[in-house]
């Protein structure tokens, strides 16, 4: 495995930072997953489901720059237009519920 | 291969990029209620991203990057604090409980009525989980 | 505003001028717009242009240093082993009245250290702020609203 | 790479197949969802992989000047993305409404197009065949 | 009843016009004898399906012109009667359709030299013998004869038809006049052709073992029992037997399953006819054993054998069908068919108890009556056969003795004795037009006998030359001179007047017999019907099993299977070089995307689900960015956040995860296993494919192409509008399809818009917030073509927009904000599509070919200028596919109650 | 005509047809987009017409679309085969749509079931006349979604439960489709199926290239509902409207069985023992299993849905026999159970509606009551029963053949006794249905349609197939033909090939 692209114009410090960088994002990611699967309420996943769109948005830009490519930074742009709207249509979702009588559930697997 | 001005202002960038985005899943992960927890998220989230996206502006060096960088910067610090706000509020009008440690809560008993579709939901949070006085006294 | 777009103008013709619309020549471009501007000052009679661009420097760099505080002090609360915090939830009343001037007020409160804006009330007077160290409510009341919010309100009225 | 996005792509499969063979319909949907993404990866990989180089003409040139990614499988993943997503839109559509009018997500709950023989009343033997 | 609901009988012409036809077509069939008689064939051929070398060719030959006399004489006799037995039925013009219909397929059977022909007749005697034997459809056994007479005799047709194109393709042609006995039988598929044409014949013509239909067949109107039953319909099979002599008939497979089979079916018929006390069920069991001497007799290769079956062909036709219209008359006019309840009706019925006296003389063989020269011959041609021959004669007098029985059951039992006035009030002859076919056919038996010279040279010597493919020398006298046959005549008198006059000892030693064996045909269809129906019932339960978890997983089970089996049996594993080598990104967005796929696998929580389907999107989506894919990424990134949004706001009314158990650990294994194979099956073939050298030269001309040709930067975006523009175009179809579909399935009449966020601090940030993407997605719009964007990736920020307005601000605030039903939007962006599509076809080019204008720029500096096209437009109808399609669907899920 | 009008126009017409039935029904009120359908289809029927004739003259004719060059751009392509399909989905697509003007509530046609109803034939045009796979997707996707719609739109519960099982299980198998196109693409570098035909004669790795031909298998199995891939048709095919059940029952799964004899004529012809065996076994035991299915049905509908299946596997057994013959009686049999198909579930519904029920325990006395209906049901259920002279004795009697031509004793033994199970599930329905009185009394039998317009609508499509059923089974030597030549361009591909590809390959 390499540790950066093959392609990367970038210089040896830049790289290592961009190496560890990587690294950290990375474990936040997956930390971040932890959160989303632990919970326990349903606003702590939403928290760290806008945290992953967030910590996403970071690593394109990550990823531009080792590829010097501007062009990905349009995708960084629309994860970061868009991602706030999943936000908050989770958050709602987070705290509507069904109305009592048509439906008698209510997500339950989560602790309020 | 010579190390420039700005290399250096490049891999600072993106340690301390990085390393807030760090800060920020370890909050998310380690901090005791949902509300503190989006403290770290909103924060050194949107600093990590910020300070990433700026380490961008200066490795590429580019009108056109940096306007890309400036409106994805002002879109996260713009949008960031209301999907916290959104997701607090939900957080609080759900009934998450606040950390036991947690000081004071004047907002309890304050609430404004929930809409029309919320006033039918089902229960109502059934506890509060600190005592009453909601007034601002601190307690120790 | 519109001495701002003459100003974002002006770069332009600067990079014109040049031939060279790289960020760094259209940066200087503004800069030496702003400059222009401020020496035909009296042409434009009483505007608030050139103190609201030092004004909204101003707010920038307090505000991205309070960003920057907020974040260590997150920080070190998340890598040390105890949670020293004392959280809570307080209610700050609000001078800011448009919707405006209340988005920008607890966007920027909620982006500052240890503070997080998580509602306005109905009747627009109290914003619910969580914060991470309370040691008296009324002090962090009175912070609040002497830093961010007179701030904002400077800027935008 | 590739091979890791083989790999990618089959657990991906394996999840959807295994989400897809579960009672509750929510996960059905979850699994749809998964295996549009593999299906998309085994076509970018099959169309082989470049790092970075997207396909853009630089201004000035008449072709790339250097070896870009292949852009036809990214087009055609493009029109797959969008068809999956039309096609989720409506499964999640039918399932919200199946939910709403058979009063169940549970696939083993569903009894009104295949009735279980002893479950219908009128099942019974014509004429016919006697 | 049905009467009074149709209160108008049958005219009387109606019987008389539906005769005229038949009686004119064998008049004109009589005319030909002369001809045929002298050895000529007439043909006559219309191509049908010259593909497949079917001809519609008939040919009239000796054979041929015996049985179209039958079919049509014998048809006029029964319409006529038919049209007085039947007047007062309702639906007495569907029964003279069918029995016309059943009449032209006869004559089309009996005279087609065509294989395929000959079985497209075969078939519509079985399927109007269906509908007649069912005519009387409101009586459960009707029907369910019905059926069985078509299962029996359509499932033997079948088996023909195989037979038939085997013979054709061996004979090499399938005309039966040309077909070389010598070639098919030195086939080596000679034995399986005789086989399969055997079993047709045997369906039809009701040979043990499958005789057991014909006597249920009796359910029909008498007239139909006596025409196609006994007269015409099954003896189809043995004019087949017939037909095919020729070349079949030197092979001991057919000598000898015709020879058993015949005598069987002779012996059977005879005894069962005995122990029968409805004269329609007797009459039948006798047809039974007729049809059993004739094939026994076709068995034969002697000329004597065939002329013995030619004339007693003729003999039976003419009794049987008398005796069925006489049965008929008795059930009509004295109200029963039970023999024990009819005695005594000469004196009422007078010319009806002459026609039944005269056939039955002839059915018992006495002379003068042409059924005495049949027998004698009968006899003859049974000591002449190739195999078994005097068991086989043995068997026709046994059979023949219980004809005498029978004879004197039908024509004496109901006449002489004590008339019974209990059955009928007023018994009385039938009027004319039933009288006079039953009369004129038992009188023709009389006149044949005293005259066979009648019919000898004109009819039976052509038809046993047909059979025999030869010259035969046919003679028919009463007197033959005391021989074998005479003596075994004589035995068979004494015998059949002994089992008449001990009749009833007689019967009841039959039913004993018949007691004891062990199961009949009948009950053998009975319960292979019922086997078919319980392996039917059996099939179904384990394989539509109504259990879609179970479909599933079979479904992708066996194609998992099929698949890694090909490739692991034919060697097709490959490992790849690995290309490009892994960087630590790449490496990271894989573990990611993996640790989310386990989340959402394994999570109780929707919404972690949710989150873990965000982030393997999220994940993938990088994946493609670090690849080079920035529009795919970016739609990625934009579908990925609509599902999220979609799914929440659907997931409101959802009902949790936790609410079902966890499968049980079998189903666990199996599911895991079938998972497990369905991704081992994934990437094991996409390793292999990536093993092999790859071909770019498509992608090599779309990067040629894409600026020179086609006027964009953006490759991807290029094909997507211009290259593949067709693509494009399905697509937006499905998307728009989605949002019709989506706005179906949700649409209310109560509509409850779901509450908005109700923020102050959402909604004035979303006034900026929308604006700005609104720009953006026109920005992203406008530039696709050249660098990343176009239509959907602009489609999906505006929808993003609304549907943001749609939550802070709620439904009806982003209604009017699009300003139009967001499905006319989409819809009318089909329409843009099409038309910018269509464009080029009607200026003259080709379908999505791009008409480009250019503003500005300066050509010889290399600058095109700004294009303008309907590429352009194209895009615009994606975009606003797209924008209105989504919008549709949020709307409704925000709508729906 | 231009090549390129009379390739487009059919996938054009009934898209242009399905946008005008939506604005139309939004300005004149629901019913008014019914005749919008009727013209669509008629026009298809009309274009499709000129197509054939064009393609009979000339021989197959291609289009590049946008005018690049096979194999860069999507090649439409029509040879005997995509154009007698195209004139069959034009000729029941306006026979359904005749119907469904009676046969469509408003409640539906509000909710859009015309233009959904012009997209699937547009969709199933695209299929037949596209020369690339993966543009073959895209409209399998055309017509699924708007299959999807059309069965649950305005569905009570067992609409959608059916719809459910029918969803599920074909999105399965339409991510299989375009993963194996994919992985195709992956090995060749090209989606034209002409070019396919080319570059696999290159490929070397021939254990792969089978793999992938059988995961074509596995995806257009699923679409064709073969066994054992065929358990979403009879979960779903009895619960929509009769107009949606008849278009199903004639188009969709001979999509999938056009796709098979697509692919497996000009594309995977490496190892034809391997997959071409495998396709026979898949047809004898599809025939066998579909039939018996249908004998344990007591719904029309449910008998009819398993026919469909067990009729598929005939059409598979001459793909997988692969000889002139046989695709002639493959393609024959295609066009023939298209038409008998559809007229078999148009007259269950109007059977439905005189009687109350499609279960035959509950019905009854139609024979007495409406023998014009027993005459209309009588000729297809006897063609599909393969009863002559009726367009379903010549396919029969080809398959046969060409089955014993090739000594396959044991597909031909099973193709008859299959054929004689069809004759005893069609009896059941006329035993049951027509002649057995009607539980309630016969005067439980009763009007057809509320007006007029509506019965003479309900009635003339089947008159209408019920006429071409027996022409083709009359006169049936032009169809032969047709069928002929069908098979002769599909066993010797190269004129196809030729067509699209421009100069010689
Ligand atoms: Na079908
Ligand atoms: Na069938």
């Amino acid at each position: 495995m390499m540790i950066l692209p093959s392609v990367a114009e970038i210089g040896p410090l830049v790289a290592f930072a961009a190496i560890l960088c990587a690294l950290m994002l990375g474990a936040a990611m997956l930390l971040t997953l932890w959160r989303i699967a632990r919970g326990p309420s349903l606003p702590d996943r939403v928290v760290g489901l806008d945290l992953v769109a967030l910590l996403a948005v970071s690593v394109i830009g990550l990823l531009a720059l080792v590829h010097h490519e501007a062009a990905f930074l349009d995708a960084a742009l629309a994860l970061a237009l868009v991602a706030f709207l999943s936000t908050i249509a989770l958050a709602r979702y987070a705290v509507q519920r069904p109305r009592s009588g048509s439906r008698p559930e209510r997500p339950e697997e989560e602790q309020p | 291969m010579s190390i420039t001005l700005s290399d250096v202002v490049v891999a600072f960038l993106l340690l301390s990029g990085g390393f807030f985005s760090l800060v920020a899943a370890l909050g998310v992960v380690r901090l005791p209620d949902v509300f503190i927890r989006m403290h770290a998220s909103t924060k050194a989230g949107t600093l990590g991203g910020g300070l990433i996206m700026a380490a961008v502006a200066v490795e590429l060096w580019d009108a056109g990057v940096t306007a890309r960088v400036i409106a994805i910067i002002a879109f996260l610090l713009l949008t960031a604090p209301i999907a916290a706000h959104i997701i607090g509020r939900a957080a609080y009008r759900i009934g998450v409980p606040l950390w036991e440690a947690s000081v004071v809560d004047e907002w309890r008993g304050r609430e404004d009525p929930a809409p029309p579709e919320e006033l039918d939901t089902g229960p109502q949070r059934p506890t509060q989980p600190l005592p009453p006085p909601a007034s601002g006294s601190v307690q120790g | 505003m519109i001495l701002f777009m003459l100003n974002l103008c002006l770069a332009v013709g600067w990079g014109f001028l040049w031939s060279d619309f790289s960020l760094s020549n259209l940066l200087a471009g503004f800069g030496a717009g702003y400059l222009a501007l401020l020496a035909s000052r009296p042409l434009y009679g009483h505007s608030r242009y050139f103190g609201t661009v030092w004004r909204a420097l101003a707010l920038a760099v307090y505000f991205l240093w309070d960003l920057l505080r907020s974040s260590i002090k997150v920080a070190w609360d998340v890598v040390t082993r105890r949670h020293l915090s004392r959280p809570g939830i307080v209610g700050v009343p609000l001078d800011a009245r448009t919707d405006g001037e209340i988005l920008l007020t607890a966007n920027l409160i909620s982006l500052t250290p240890g503070t997080l804006s998580l509602d306005v009330s109905g009747d627009r007077k109290t914003l619910w702020v969580h914060a991470m160290f309370i040691d008296d409510p009324d002090t962090l009341r009175r912070d609040l609203k002497n830093g961010m919010e007179r701030r904002v309100l400077e800027v935008l009225r | 790479m590739d091979v890791l996005l083989a790999l990618l792509a089959g657990l991906l499969t394996a999840a959807a197949v295994w989400l897809l063979l579960d009672r509750s319909l929510v996960r059905v949907l979850f699994g749809l969802a998964l295996l549009g993404n593999a299906a998309n990866l085994v076509i970018f990989s099959a169309g082989r992989l470049t790092a970075g180089a997207p396909p853009i003409v630089p201004v000035g040139a008449e072709a790339p000047l250097e070896t870009v990614a292949n852009a036809l499988p990214q087009a055609l993943i493009l029109t797959a993305i969008v068809i999956s997503f039309g096609l989720f839109a409506f499964a999640l559509a039918l399932v919200h409404r199946a939910h709403k009018d058979l009063g169940t997500a549970d696939i083993d709950a569903l009894h009104d197009a295949e009735p279980s023989p002893h479950a219908d009343p009128h099942h019974s033997t014509p004429e016919t065949g006697r | 009843m049905a009467a009074a609901a149709h209160p108008s009988k049958a005219p009387p012409w109606f019987g008389p016009a539906f005769a005229l036809p038949p009686a004119i077509a064998a008049l004109l069939f009589a005319l030909l004898l002369p001809t045929v008689s002298g050895g000529t064939a007439h043909e006559w051929t219309l191509a049908w399906a010259p593909e497949l070398g079917v001809e519609l060719a008939f040919r009239v030959d000796g054979l041929s012109l015996l049985f179209a006399l039958l079919v049509t004489g014998i048809g006029a006799a029964t319409m006529l009667y038919a049209g007085v037995y039947m007047k007062e039925h309702p639906r007495i013009g569907r029964f003279f359709l069918y029995l016309t219909l059943f009449m032209i397929s006869m004559l089309g059977l009996v005279l087609a030299d065509d294989a395929i022909a000959l079985f497209v007749f075969w078939e519509l005697t079985t399927i109007t013998s269906f509908l007649l034997i069912g005519f009387t459809h409101d009586d459960p056994t009707s029907r369910r004869n019905a059926l069985q007479a078509l299962l029996v005799t359509g499932g033997g047709g079948l088996v023909l038809l195989a037979g038939l194109l085997l013979l054709g393709m061996e004979a090499g042609t399938l005309r039966l006049s040309q077909m070389d006995g010598a070639a098919v039988q030195a086939s080596a598929l000679g034995t399986a052709m005789a086989v399969l044409v055997i079993i047709g014949c045997f369906t039809k013509s009701a040979q043990f073992p499958f005789h057991f239909w014909l006597p249920n067949a009796m359910s029909a109107p008498t007239p139909v029992s006596a025409y196609l039953h006994s007269a015409t319909m099954v003896k189809a099979g043995v004019y087949l037997m017939a037909r095919f002599a020729p070349v079949f008939g030197d092979m001991a497979v057919w000598v000898w399953s015709l020879t058993v089979a015949g005598a069987l079916t002779a012996v059977i018929g005879a005894l069962w006819a005995l122990r029968q006390t409805d004269l329609k069920q007797m009459l039948a069991w006798t047809t039974v054993m007729a049809l059993g001497t004739l094939t026994l007799l076709l068995a034969g290769s002697e000329s004597v054998s065939i002329a013995a079956a030619m004339t007693f062909l003729v003999v039976h036709a003419l009794y049987k069908a008398t005796l069925f219209l006489v049965v008929g008359i008795l059930d009509h006019d004295a109200g029963t068919r039970d023999r024990r309840q009819l005695s005594g009706l000469l004196k009422a019925m007078p010319l009806t108890a002459a026609a039944a006296m005269l056939a039955a003389g002839s059915m018992a063989g006495f002379p003068p009556f042409l059924g005495f020269i049949g027998k004698e011959l009968t006899y003859e041609g049974a000591l002449a056969l190739t195999a078994l021959p005097w068991l086989s004669a043995v068997g026709l007098v046994l059979a023949s003795a219980c004809m005498v029985a029978v004879a004197g059951m039908i024509a004496l039992g109901p006449f002489l004795g004590r008339e019974r006035r209990s059955v009928a009030e007023h018994p009385h002859d039938p009027p004319f037009g039933m009288l006079i076919g039953p009369i004129l056919l038992a009188a023709m038996g009389l006149a044949f006998g005293l005259a066979p010279a009648l019919i000898s040279g004109s009819i039976v010597q052509p038809a046993v030359v047909a059979v025999m493919g030869g010259p035969a020398e046919v003679k028919l006298v009463l007197w033959h001179g005391v021989n074998v046959p005479l003596m075994l005549g004589l035995l068979t008198f004494a015998i059949g007047i002994g089992l008449y006059v001990f009749r009833h000892r007689a019967i009841a030693a039959v039913d004993a017999v018949v007691t004891r064996l062990p199961t009949t045909g009948d009950a053998v269809y009975d319960r292979s019907l019922t086997g078919l129906k319980w392996l039917a019932a059996a099939q179904t339960a384990v394989l539509q099993c109504g259990r879609p978890r179970v479909y599933l997983a079979a479904t992708v089970a066996v194609v998992a299977v099929a698949v890694l089996a090909t490739l692991v049996v034919g060697g097709g594993l490959r490992w790849p070089a690995g290309n490009p080598t892994p960087d630590l990104l790449g490496v990271a967005a894989v573990v990611v995307a993996a640790a989310g796929t386990v989340l959402v696998v394994l999570t109780p929580s929707r919404l972690a689900a949710i989150g873990g389907l965000g982030m393997v999107g999220t994940a993938i989506a990088v994946l493609f960015l670090m690849h080079g894919a920035v529009d795919v990424a970016t739609t990625q990134f934009l579908v990925e956040t609509l599902v999220v949004v979609l799914l929440a706001v659907a997931m409101l009314r959802l009902p949790p995860l936790t609410r079902l158990p966890p499968r049980p650990r079998g189903t666990a294994v199996r599911d895991g296993l079938i998972a497990g194979a369905a991704g081992l099956m994934v990437t094991c073939v996409l390793l292999a494919v990536l093993a092999e050298p790859f071909d770019r030269r498509v992608t090599d001309f779309f990067e040629a192409a894409s600026w020179p040709e086609a006027y964009g930067r953006n490759i991807v975006n290029v094909i997507l509008v211009d290259f593949r523009a067709l693509d494009t175009f399905g697509e937006i179809a499905v998307v728009a399809v989605a949002g019709l579909g989506a706005y179906a399935l949700l649409r209310n009449d109560r509509v409850v818009p779901k509450a908005p966020a109700d923020s102050l601090i959402l909604r004035t940030a979303l006034r900026g917030l929308a604006a700005l993407l609104l720009v953006f997605a026109l920005f992203m719009l406008l530039r696709g073509h050249n660098e990343p964007g176009g239509g959907f990736i602009a489609g999906l920020i505006a929808a993003t927009a609304f549907a943001l307005v749609t939550l802070g601000h709620g439904v009806d605030k982003a209604r009017r904000a699009v300003g139009a039903t967001p499905r006319a939007v989409a819809l009318g962006g089909l329409a843009l599509a099409l038309a910018a599509g269509l464009a080029g076809l009607f200026s003259g080019g080709a379908p999505f070919e791009g008409l480009w204008m250019f503003l500005g720029g300066d050509p010889a500096a290399g600058d095109k200028g700004t294009p303008l096209s309907t590429v352009l437009l194209f895009d615009i109808g994606v975009f606003l596919v797209v924008v209105g399609s989504v919008l549709a669907i949020v709307f409704a899920l925000e709508e729906e109650a | 005509m231009s090549p390129a009008m009379l390739l487009t126009l059919p996938i054009a017409v009934p898209l242009a047809a399905a946008i005008a039935a939506f604005f139309v029904g939004r300005a004149g009120g629901p019913q008014a987009a019914r005749w919008v359908s009727v013209a669509g289809s008629a026009a298809l029927l009309v274009v499709s017409l000129a197509l054939m004739a064009e393609v009979w003259a000339v021989g197959p004719i291609a289009a590049q679309m946008g005018g690049w060059a096979a194999p860069f751009g999507i090649t439409l392509v029509a040879d005997v085969l995509g154009a007698v399909m195209v004139v069959i989905t034009g000729l029941s697509g306006l026979a359904v749509a005749l119907y469904a003007v009676a046969d469509i509530d408003p409640a539906r046609s509000r909710l859009g079931w015309h233009p959904l109803y012009m997209v699937l034939l547009a969709g199933v045009s695209g299929a037949f006349l596209t020369g690339d796979l993966f543009n073959l997707y895209v409209w399998f996707e055309v017509m699924l979604i708007a299959s999807f719609c059309l069965l649950v739109l305005g569905g009570d519960r067992e609409q959608l439960d059916g719809g459910l099982r029918y969803v599920f299980l074909n999105l399965v198998a339409t991510v299989m489709f375009l993963s194996a196109v994919g992985l195709l693409y992956g090995l060749t570098g090209t989606l034209n199926m002409a070019d396919l035909h080319v570059a696999l004669k290159q490929v070397d790795s021939p254990a792969l290239v089978t793999t992938i031909a059988i995961l074509f298998v596995g995806a257009f199995g699923i679409k064709s509902a073969v066994f054992p891939l065929f358990f979403w048709l009879p979960a779903s095919y009895h619960t929509p409207p009769v107009a949606v059940s008849a278009i199903f029952a004639a188009l969709l799964t001979k999509v999938g069985v056009y796709a098979l004899i697509r692919m497996f004529t000009l594309v995977f012809t490496q190892d034809v023992d391997y997959t071409h065996g495998l396709l026979l076994v898949i047809a004898g035991l599809t025939m066998v299993t579909g039939v018996l299915g249908a004998a344990a049905q007591t719904q029309m509908r449910k008998i009819l849905s398993f026919h469909i299946i067990s009729q598929i596997g005939y059409m598979v057994m001459g793909l997988a026999l692969y000889t002139p013959l046989a695709l002639l009686g493959a393609v024959f049999y295609l066009v023939h159970h298209i038409i008998v198909k559809a007229n078999l579930f148009l007259v269950s519904g109007v059977a439905k509606r005189m009687t109350g029920s499609f279960e035959l325990e509950r019905i009854g006395g139609l024979y007495r009551a409406k023998p014009w209906l027993a005459v209309l049901f009588l000729i297809p259920a006897l063609s599909l029963a393969g009863i002559p002279p009726l367009s379903g004795f010549w396919a029969k009697l080809v398959l046969v053949r060409a089955s014993l031509e090739v000594e396959s004793w044991l597909i031909a033994a099973t193709a008859l006794v299959v054929g004689l199970l069809t004759v005893f599930s069609m009896s059941k329905i006329w035993v049951e249905a027509f002649w057995k009185p009607h539980p309630d009394g016969d005067a439980a039998v009763t009007v057809t349609a509320p007006t007029r317009l509506e019965t003479v609508m309900l009635v003339t499509p089947i008159v209408l197939l019920a006429a071409v059923t027996v022409i083709i089974g009359v006169v049936p030597q032009p169809f032969l033909d047709l069928a002929a030549r069908s098979a002769a361009e599909l066993m010797a591909p190269e004129a196809y090939v030729r067509t699209v590809l421009g100069a010689a390959p």
